[in-house]
């Protein structure tokens, strides 16, 4: 986990970026406040990009490898685009890092989660999804990037 | 001669079946087409709406249900509901029980106004009866009372009473009329849509069954991003069909809401509800 | 009570689930109310803890739903355990709550 | 009915284009019977909500001034309101057939 963070920072640091999720956790385990959430912790870029691969880059300075140990769980037709379940989890080893991507939407990264070791790799959340899109999920696991995706169809509802 | 006599009896049966209202007859006719219409689905689970329908919006509703949306309604009506009126009485004075697992027995017939109040407008009688101001009766504080109030009537199963009187049975006769009456400029009634579409899809909706579709209300609908009244609902459906809503207090929606509740009696209450 | 957050924690086998429901508006900044954008408005950080010890960090764009739901799961944690949930968003405006494991 | 409508638009529309310019008390006329068509409408119980839009629209082209848009938009407004007010008619005979029987 540590050489991840170290090769994080150095891809960072590299691409001149401010905000790669990986070292910012660390900080975060540092400071170690509890119960409290710090805002100086955002990866304001990452959320400000409008592709998957900028997106990857700012948040984790690397590209990802597709897997197929990855458990991407969405509704095939979204009853409503505003409200879609999503579940993720993965049976990678040494899981640090998740994220979930929306290509259609203005800003490509809808949600990112560092996780502690014991934290499992499974989670479930909902997303708004402007339109028709695939979803992209991806595990950092043993310091590497992993992706699946998936589509998901956005139909406008007909009973305002 | 004899032929003439047939066809005069035959004109003259429906208008003699038209001129007494008869709730019970009405509710084993609705209940039977619906049973008609999908033989394998037991009646307690109408009160699930749209969901019946499709495999896949079950279970993203399922998921939706793990930790219900309408939660931080509920939490805020019960803090509504046990606080004090200024003059030290509280909502649990104006109702049997004291409010709690009621909701199963509205709307209800009031012989000294000759209408129809709903659980929500029995909310704000009971406001005004203590000196406060009524409450919206679509959404806001008002719904979220009337989750509060639902979510302990969950499971009680609907019954509606229309007393056998001629005020009351006109009343329900009023809301039947209105259910079936086609209106707006798109030419639907509500019975166009869930009597005898349902389970098919408008667009992206699938559309619910009249048959229950009471028992979950008040919902919290992604769309609003909030709780609303069953009244609220109305105002939409008549706005989708290009009809201008009626007053949310108006006897129009008063009666439609007993016509429509009365006949779901036996079904269980399902409410608050979460819906698309 | 501006900004509450529903919490479920219940533990089995080892493993503690966490379910929570935060209220909050979740604006994306791309809707109109009559005429009018309305100005982005969402959690940024969410942060979950076991007995003060953090074990996920949530980064939220204006992509989650309104009224985000979130559950996840970590090992360990027994009943009675303290689960800290506390979140800050783009406003600067914060809430927290903790609860115990059932 | 929707055959009726459309005769009924075009007589209106006709009438609209063929008048010489009318006059502001031409349209304050128009303007009141689709106020009173929509009025029977809304006693009827079924009012359209595109009647309302029309009426609204004859009462701001009216109130600045612009007679021809006032009586067109009026026009509409009260043909939309009598097929309405024929709807309603029809459905207090017709609803019954909508009613399951046993």
């Amino acid at each position: 986990m540590n050489g991840s963070i170290s090769a994080s920072r150095r891809a960072v640091l590299s691409a001149g970026a401010a905000g790669a999720l990986s070292a910012l956790i660390a900080r975060a385990a540092e400071a170690a406040a509890p119960a409290a959430a710090d805002a100086k912790l955002y990866p304001t870029a990452a959320f400000g990009a409008k592709t998957e691969v900028a997106a990857l880059k700012l948040l984790f300075g690397k590209a990802p490898k597709a897997s197929s140990k990855i458990d991407l769980g969405v509704p095939e037709i979204a009853e409503n685009g505003a409200v879609v379940p999503v579940t993720m989890a993965s049976g990678l080893p040494n899981v640090t890092a998740m994220a979930l991507l929306s290509l259609e939407n203005p800003y490509t990264l809808a949600c990112a989660y560092r996780l502690a070791p014991g934290t499992l790799a499974h989670m479930s959340s909902r997303l708004k999804l402007a339109k028709t899109t695939k979803v992209v999920a991806v595990v950092e696991s043993n310091g590497a990037l992993y992706r699946t995706s998936r589509m998901v169809k956005v139909t406008l509802g007909g009973c305002g | 001669m004899r032929r003439w006599l047939l066809l005069l009896l035959a004109l003259a049966a429906p208008v003699a079946a038209a001129a007494a209202p008869n709730p019970a007859a009405d509710r084993a006719a609705f209940q039977g087409w619906f049973r008609h219409l999908f033989p394998q689905l037991p009646l307690a689970k109408y009160v699930d709406g749209p969901y019946n329908f499709s495999a896949s919006e079950r279970a993203q509703w399922q998921q939706i249900m793990e930790l219900p949306p309408y939660g931080f309604a509920v939490d805020h009506g019960k803090a509504l509901f046990d606080a004090r009126f200024p003059d030290g009485a509280g909502y649990a004075s104006c109702f049997p029980h004291g409010g709690i697992g009621i909701a199963q027995d509205y709307p209800q017939f009031d012989p000294k106004t000759g209408r129809v109040v709903t659980l929500p407008i029995a909310i704000n009688r009971c406001r005004v009866a203590h000196g406060l101001p009524k409450l919206k009766l679509t959404t806001g504080d008002l719904a979220d009372i009337d989750a509060y109030m639902v979510r302990t009537s969950r499971g009680h199963k609907i019954d509606v009473v229309v007393p056998d009187t001629k005020p009351a049975l006109a009343a329900y006769e009023a809301g039947k009329e209105y259910f079936y009456s086609r209106r707006g400029q798109l030419n639907f009634s509500c019975a166009s849509c869930h009597l005898q579409y349902p389970g098919h899809r408008v667009r992206g909706d699938t559309l619910a069954p009249a048959l229950g579709i009471t028992a979950s209300f008040p919902i919290y609908r992604s769309k609003w991003g909030n709780m609303g009244t069953l009244v609220r609902r109305f105002i939409g459906c008549n706005k989708n069909i290009r009809s201008a809503p009626d007053k949310p207090d108006s006897l129009a929606y008063r009666d439609l809401e007993y016509f429509l509740t009365a006949m779901s009696n036996g079904l269980p209450i399902a409410g608050p509800g979460a819906r698309p | 009570m501006a900004n509450p957050i529903l919490v479920r924690a219940q533990t089995a086998h080892g493993v503690t689930t966490v379910a929570c429901l935060v209220k909050h508006p979740m604006d994306s900044g791309f809707v109109k109310k009559a005429g009018k954008l309305i100005p982005p408005h969402y959690i940024e950080v969410i942060e979950f803890t076991h007995n003060g010890k953090t074990v996920l960090t949530g980064f939220w764009g204006p992509a989650v739903s309104r009224n985000p739901f979130f559950s996840f799961a970590f090992k360990g944690g027994k009943k009675g355990d303290t689960v800290g949930i506390a979140w800050v968003d783009n406003k600067g405006e914060r809430a927290a709550v903790s609860a115990k494991i059932a | 009915m929707r055959g009726a409508a459309v005769v009924l638009l075009a007589l209106g529309i006709g009438f609209a284009h063929a008048a010489p310019a009318p006059d502001l008390a031409a349209a304050k006329v128009a303007v009141a019977a689709a106020d009173a068509a929509a009025g029977r409408a809304r006693a009827a119980g079924d009012q359209w909500m595109p009647t309302l839009a029309a009426l609204k629209a004859a009462h701001v082209a009216l109130a600045r001034g612009d007679a021809a848009a006032a009586v067109t938009a009026a026009t509409h407004a009260r043909h939309l309101a009598l097929l309405s007010l024929r709807q309603a008619a029809e459905q207090k005979r017709l609803w019954r057939n909508e009613v399951p029987r046993q």
